[in-house]
Formats: C-alpha cells, structure tokens, sequence
C-alpha cells in the first residue's frame, strides 16, 4: 500500500475527520489513546461490505451469505497474520477489549478456585481491573497487583513477592495508556511461567502501532480493540493458544456457538466458534482487518521514527513550562515507550486544560483515563494526555505546546 | 467557551468561598463524578432543615470550584425547597437560558458551560452532594 | 421521511445492494430473518459519524468527543422512541439481541436461587435458550419449556403447568424466527404475573416490523438486533425496567460502569452505564436509531399491509406445491404473524433447495434455523425459510414459487 | 453449481449405498454439522485395523448422502492410511482440482462444490465421521 519510507501527508490525506477542522482552526487531535480517526481505506472497506456482501454468515447458502463467509473468514485471517498467531481457530472476535478481557475472566476465571491468585498491576485501564473484581467476588479468586515505580513503569523488582505459588494469570498492560510505558513483557513471562502462571497482556495501547508477534512475546491470551487502531467501534480481538481456549467452556451463549441443543441440554462447538455467540460483528470484523491491513502497509520502522521523533519534541517542550508548574507523569526518555504523554499542571485542573486547548483546535483527555488506581499511586485526580497517531505531525505538538502556553496564561498559573 | 474562564469565574473559584470542612457535621456526602474522578465533600449542620454551617472540601476544575464557592456563599439558612430552587436556577442557566435575581443572579457566570454537555456534570456536582447531605440527615 | 402510504419502488431505490442482482439475475432477497439489508439513510448516518464526529464518548472535553457523545446519546434517545420506554436509562446499548440476553441471563440470573425456575419454549432460538442452559449449569436453576401446538404456536394451555410459583421469569419469543408465529404476549404476562414472575421478550424478530410499546406489552425485560432491523452488525438494545435494571449486578466490568476503582475493590454506575463497560459501539449505535427512524417515517399500516400481502400470496403459492410434497410449518393464516415463512419438502433437503433457488437469485435461508429444539418438536433436522423485509414485492415471492417448482424438478421430487 | 445437481450426483445420493446400520458394530460414531444440524452415523466393524464392514445413516442434503454412499461403495478394506487418502482427494476436489484415478475418482462428480464454501462441510462431514469411527476404536 505504502512505499518504503514515510510521506506524512500522504498519510493525513486518508483522513477526512481532519480536514475541515474545528471552531475555525484546524484540528490537532491528540486523543488517539481513546480513539483513533479512520482512514478511507477502512471505511471504504465497510460500505463496500455493507453494499455488497451484507449477509448473515455459516448459516445460509446464498450468494451473499457466501461473500459474507468468505469475508469474516478472511477477516479472521488477517487479524491471524496482524498478531501472528498459530492458526485462524486461535482469534476470536469480541465485542472489543473490554469483550476479550471479561471473556477470559469468566471463561478462564471459571477455571480457578478460591484462594487462586490473579496478579495485574496498579497502572491497568479498568477494564484490567474489575473483571479480576468481580471474579474475586464470584468465585473468591485473590487479585493481587504489581506496583508501579515512579517513573510510570511496572516495578519489575516486586515481581517475587506478588507472583506466587497460587497465582494462575497475569493480567497486565502491554503499554500504559496513561504513562506510554511500555511492560518488559519477558520478565513478566520468566516469572510467571515460574510459577505455571498464564500471561495475558492487555494490548489495547499496543496494537495501533504494528504488527504483534505473540509467539515472541510467549504470552498466552492478547487483547485489543478495533476502535484504537483505525478501525471501527464494535469490534476487538482476543487472540487465545488454541490448546488453552480448547479447555475453556464458553461464556456467551447463543447461536453459532453450540454442537447441539435440545430443551435439556446444550453441547457446545470447538474455539472460536464456541466464543462467538450469535450474530458476529461481521462488517466491524471486516473493517478491522482492514485497518490492520492498512497499518501494516506502512514502513513501520519509518512510522516508529516518526512518531519517536514527536514523542520526544512533545517532552522536551512539555517538561518545565509555567515555570516548572507541568510535569509529565511518566517515563521522560524514548525507551520502551509508546506515544502517549500525560502531564500534570500544578494548580491547574485537566479539564480546563482541555477546554481551553480545544478552543485552540488542539483535542486532549484530561482525567483519570479509567486508570484510577494509577492516579492514586500518583496521588492525583487525574492527567492531561495527549497520545499521538500516524497522521500527527510538529505542527500538532507545537499547537499543544503554545496552546498550552496560553491556557496557563488565562489560569493565571 | 473561552468566556467562561473569564477573570469573574476565575475568581469566584479561586475565592474556594467555603472551604474547609465542619468538625463535627450533623451530615457528610462525598460524591464524585466517574468520569473524571472529580470528589465534592459537603459537611452541613442543620437545625429544622435548615443549614446553619457548610463547609466543602473539593477536588476539581475551575467550573466545579466556582460552583462550590457560589453554594459557600449562599447556602447557609437554605431548606430542601430553597436548595431545590437554587438547583433549578442552576439547571436552567446549563438550558441557555438566565438565573433569576437574587443570591443565585451569580450563576449568570456558568453561561458559557450550557453548550458545553461534558462540563454540565462539573456545575452539577457540588449542588448534587449538598441534595444528599441534606436528604443523609433527614432520612 | 415518506408520504402516508406505501411506495414500494420509492423504498427498494434506498438499497443499493438489491441493484447489482446476482449470477446475472435480479436479486429476490428473502433472508431478512437472519440479516435485514441496509438502506442509504443508515449506512449515510454512519459514515457521517465516522468522517464527522468519530471520538469515544463521555471521555474528553473536546470537539469531537462532544459530538460523538451527543451522537450517542441521542442514538440512546431514538432508542426509547422505538421502543416507546419511560426514560433513557432504560435503553442499554449490548452487542446485539444475544448480548442482550446473556446480559440477563448473567445479571438478573446472579439474583436466582437453586431451585428457582426459568421459563422458555420449544419455540426459542439458541440465543435464548443457550444462556439459561448455561445460567441452570452454574447455579441450579431449573429451565422449563412451554410446548408448541403442530401450528407452531405456544401452547398456552400449558401455561399452568409449566409456570409454578418457583417460576422467577418467563423468557420466550415475540414473534418465531422459523414460523413467523406471535406470541400472545397478554396470556404469558398474566401467567408470569400470577406467580410474580418477570417476563422476557425476544424481540429479534418482531423489532424489524415497526415500533414496540412495551409499556403496553407490560414486559419487564426486551432484546433486539440492529442487523435484522436495518441496522448494522455489532449493536442491540436490552430494554428493561428502571427499577429492575437498578437491583442488577453489572455483568461486563471494565471503563465507564464504575463509580470508583481501587486496587481492592470496585464500586458501579447506574444504569444504563452500569451495564455498558468499555466503549461501547458508538457508531453502530448511532446507525441503530437511523434504522429505527427510517423505520418509525415509513407508514406503518401500509407496510404492515403490503408484507401480510405477500405473506399470503406465498402461503397460497407453496401450500400443495409438488403434488403435497411442500407443507408450509407454522401458522397457514395471516392473523398474529410475521412474514416469515417455513416450509419442507418430503424428501428434499433445505441445504439442496436454497442452493438451487440461488441460481435463481433467490436467498433463502435452510437449516434448524438456530432453533433445534423446535425442529425436534416437528420430527425434522431442518426447514427452508422465506423471510420478508419492506423492499419485498410479488415478483420475489413469484420467483421463489416457479423456482422452488424448477428445482423440485431437478431433484426428481 | 447447477451443475452439482446432475442426474449421477443424484443417482450417487439415491443409491444410498451402504445405508443401514451394523448389529453390533464395534465402532460407532455420530457427528452433526451443527450449523444445518445435518447428521451422520458411521457403524465400522475393524479387524487388524481395517475395515470388515460399514454402514451409515445420513439424514443430511444431497452432497453429504452422496458421499455418504461414495463411503459405503469403497470403504472396505481400508486402514486408516488408505481412509487419509481418501479424505485428502476429497480436499483436493474441494480445492478445485481432481482426485486421483481409481477408487476414489467418483468424487469428480463433487467438483461443483469447490467454489460453493458453505457446502464443503457436507462432503466433509462422512469423511470426518469415519475417521472419528477408526480413531474410536484404536483409542
Ligand atoms: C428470534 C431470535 N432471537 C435471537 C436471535 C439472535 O440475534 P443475534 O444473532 O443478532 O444476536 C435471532 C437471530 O438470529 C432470532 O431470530
Ligand atoms: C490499556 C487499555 N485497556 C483497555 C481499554 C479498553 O478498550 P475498549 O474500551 O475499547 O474495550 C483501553 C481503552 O479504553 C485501554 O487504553
């Protein structure tokens, strides 16, 4: 789809949310953490789904339930190569991340007993997080967490004394969508593969920015969601090692999913199809691997560069302004991090940080992003974030870094 | 919008007009917005349903701080029905339109919140968590 | 949107799908049951979104954010509208009518004590069957059935018998999905009533025919499906009644149905949010209320008379087709059903027939239709479905008649 | 795909070769195509892991009695590498191309189906059952 190298604009110009602006200005949309804009090439790909080979699918024989088969089918085939999984039977479609974690969580989670442990960490989003609640509360599972050091990264030195004997899954983020840090995923699967512990990282942050190799990454549940990475809202991916999903009972029950059923009983079908519960999201499902498509046609060492490059510019501009007032929260170096930057203003309330940014054209999130725990460990309410994407460029950082300028100027701050 | 964080504003919230917390209340609530993780506590002291000290303790943006400030102001000697009123007052200016006059004209200042849906929460917020400390001692 | 009346020529001109036909023919579209096609108005509605007000919602203080939630909520909006709810609160947005359900199941099923009974029918699709199956595995509840009569109908005569003082919900179909049958909705309320027993409706296939009441209906619970309705994939609506939906659990955890998360516990949001964890399918959501206001704009007496029309021009076609070969299963009359029409052929197989009926640019659906336990009940492994949408006319049921003869020819039947 | 639906395809379902059951068989196996909820029961009687005897009962459209009764006219006699083979040129024909010569060159008649993928299951479905059957009784 794309040469070799990076032609930036070529790249904004697919997408069209950016062109006519906002209030007047034009639109610096740093929100990406939250949702990524969506190139024409995924929405094409899902008018044309949907004008052409809108159907049901695995139930009837017509030409197009057959065109919407072969569709989802080859959508499970390109989300398979995205994460680089075993085989097509190891993806199953979900309603999105939050669908995947909470899969696991009942399906996996009805696997354990009390007293069995379920070790995440302080800088989850919530949807790494309350699931592992309410299956400590169904079923009395401990759900203990990995602390997270000052610079917003997990404290891998604590790993011995919260990874023990009882644990059975590790539940953490692959890259923060607070701080951006990402987690040393081979020292989390040294230790809980230590203590036969099943790893699930939490790729949510992750999976807008390439390809995934979860062979290497050795983990053994993936999660992520369509809306993040170009793609449309409705749809994520929990990649499982077949021979782990193969054990798991199912966790929604409907049509598609079953053997057979009769008014007594029902016996269920083999991974995926046993996860998939009625009706797919079939023309989300095509538009996410279109988005995945799209996203892998990119030079991703170019992409990365870029993006390093602005994640940088972004830290240095951020770091010290209002006399000291912004701190970033977070890792200050370009290590093992992805572009998502929070900050905090002393004396200045998120917020209003954003709404006066968003009078200069520039969208931020301000709050605790659905990572409350992490803020308590921070000991605030909340951040300012601003998380790049592939379409951002100077022009959007240096809009931050004025806007926010002046913003602190109209605080008095 | 940009009128909203004018000077006036700023300062109604910088004023943190009741401030600080009652030792001891006759009632407590402490809300927050889930959104944002924004925290109001409202300490009252009643007699006959009526306040007769308030104090607030909160944790939020300039809209939430200036909205507890006004109810700092004014909420002292007000019941149910005059809280109920003051919300109302509240609630109308977040539709576009005006507070009547009197202790609440003040709320004139949230004007350019009414366009602004995501923020409507902030204005709420401190009213909400004096209704249920209110309704905390009566029931 | 329309004139009083009913344009046919004027409503098929909106699906652009219909146009092309297929293997060179006129596309006759008779498999609305499984998935309804998609007018312009909705797949306009959405692109709209996604080129205009694409963010997550009820996040960030931006411009798009600001868009993309009012989008949402006013989705949320129409959605009472069709259903004709007391307030919004009422409206959960899930993955669909199966996510629906299993969101009962789940929730309202965590309130149930061994021994407590559940009430379904021999008439129900898996997605309402399955998730009691699954709800009587977990905690000991017992599921029931309430028989059909040979015309497919529930036999309400066995209402006292199947419905005990133990009985805590009632959870059936509104309108069959393979006979087209509706359900007496008053009787099994009163029966349910009578021993203080909740009631669900399947709405799956009764939503697409127009609004619903459900006040007067005097249900507690209501599922549907966007794609049967015109709608996209991946969005459905459970109604339910405030005060029930307040005394429930939340089933899915995760971002935006909390009240507050600590690393130790997890406090929830009200309904509706409280069941809506993580971002939700915004932009489908939002080409859901399209649906049901192109729906809602079209002159509902009229419709209603054109597809009992059709329904019948079909029953008289296939009623003693193939020398008595074809039997029409379900209801032979038009009173108290839907355009859906089931029927087998002695010694032809569904699979056989759609195939055939394809090459004619006919779709139909064959198979147990995801409803095993009714084809038991009628001694099959399976029927042939036709199932009719608005842009249905005479020459489509026409070309299923002399079609279905040429291929009973072909098949030496 | 009219084509499938040729009078020796037909003719292949109608003779229904091998139809029955086995009293008593040593192996028996049933499987579902749980999309259709068409249904296939292979009885096997083995002996030094070939087949002695077979018999099926196939409640299922006419691609699958087809193969079905293609079963029944060459199991005899096979072991469970002579059956693989036998899967793998049905596969073959699935995927557009011709079986080989010899016993198995009848299921040239299924060529049709390639390009129809939702039918692919109906031929599978005998095939996967008796390999469940011989599995069954090795195991
Ligand atoms: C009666 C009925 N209930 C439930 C469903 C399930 O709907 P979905 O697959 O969209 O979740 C369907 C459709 O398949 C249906 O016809
Ligand atoms: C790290 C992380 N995990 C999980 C989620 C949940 O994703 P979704 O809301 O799409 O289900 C998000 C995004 O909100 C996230 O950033």
């Amino acid at each position: 789809m794309m040469a070799r190298g990076f032609d930036h604009a070529l790249i904004r110009a697919q997408f069209p949310i950016l062109e006519p602006g906002v209030h007047g200005r034009h639109l610096h949309y740093l929100d990406n953490g939250a949702t990524a804009q969506m190139p024409k090439a995924v929405l094409d790909a899902i008018v044309r789904h949907e004008t052409r080979h809108r159907a049901n699918v695995k139930r009837s024989v017509h030409f197009l339930a057959e065109a919407a088969t072969e569709a989802y089918d080859d959508a499970r085939e390109s989300m398979k190569a995205y994460v680089n999984a075993a085989s097509e039977e190891e993806i199953v479609f979900t309603s999105g991340c939050t669908g995947a974690i909470n899969l696991v969580a009942y399906s996996f989670g009805s696997l354990l007993e009390a007293g069995d442990e379920v070790v995440i960490s302080a800088l989850e989003h919530h949807s790494n997080i309350v699931p592992w609640h309410m299956l400590a509360k169904r079923a009395g599972v401990v759900v203990k967490a990995i602390p997270v050091t000052p610079e917003g990264r997990l404290d891998l030195d604590a790993l011995p004394k919260v990874i023990g004997p009882r644990c059975r899954l590790v539940a953490v983020t692959h890259v923060s969508n607070v701080t951006g840090a990402e987690t040393d995923v081979a020292a989390i699967v040294a230790a809980a593969k230590a203590v036969g512990a099943r790893v699930l990282l939490d790729g949510a942050q992750r999976a807008p920015h390439g390809p995934i190799d979860v062979k290497a990454l050795g983990v053994d549940f993936y999660a992520f969601s369509s809306h993040k990475m170009f793609g449309p809202n409705g749809v994520g991916v929990l990649w499982g090692k077949s021979e782990l999903l193969a054990r798991m009972p199912p966790f929604l029950g409907g049509g598609e999913m079953i053997a057979r059923v009769t008014l007594e009983e029902t016996t269920f079908a083999e991974p995926p199809r046993r996860f998939e519960a009625g009706t797919p999201p079939i023309a989300q499902a095509v538009g996410m691997a279109a988005a995945a498509r799209w996203i892998s046609g990119i030079d991703q060492e170019a992409a990365h560069a870029h993006l390093q490059s602005l994640t940088g510019r972004m830290l240095e501009g951020l770091e010290g302004m209002g006399g000291g007032r912004v701190r970033v929260v977070g890792p200050l170096g370009l290590q093992n991090r992805y572009p998502v930057v929070s900050f905090i203003v002393e004396g200045g309330h998120p917020h209003d940080i954003c709404q006066l940014l968003d009078e200069e054209g520039v969208a931020l999130r301000g709050g605790h992003h659905c990572a409350q725990p992490l803020m308590n460990a921070f000991g605030v309410t909340g951040t300012t974030r601003a998380s790049l994407a592939l379409y951002n460029d100077a022009d959007d950082v240096d809009a931050l870094i004025t806007g926010l300028g002046r913003a602190l100027k109209k605080l008095h701050l | 919008m940009s009128d909203l964080y004018q000077s006036d504003l700023l300062r109604l919230a910088a004023s943190a007009d009741g401030a600080g917390r009652l030792e001891p209340p006759r009632a407590s609530v402490t809300l927050d917005n889930p959104l944002c993780g924004d925290r109001v506590t409202m300490d009252v002291r009643l007699e006959g349903g009526r306040i007769t000290a308030l104090a607030h303790e909160t944790k939020a943006c300039v809209v939430c701080q200036a909205a507890a400030a006004v109810i700092g102001r004014h909420a002292e000697g007000l019941d149910k029905d005059g809280l109920a009123a003051a919300r109302a007052a509240a609630e109308a200016v977040l539709k576009g339109g005006e507070p009547p006059a009197g202790a609440w004209a003040e709320l004139a200042l949230f004007k350019p919140v009414a366009k602004v849906k995501s923020r409507h929460a902030c204005l709420r917020l401190p009213f909400r968590s004096l209704e249920a400390a209110l309704a905390a001692d009566q029931g």
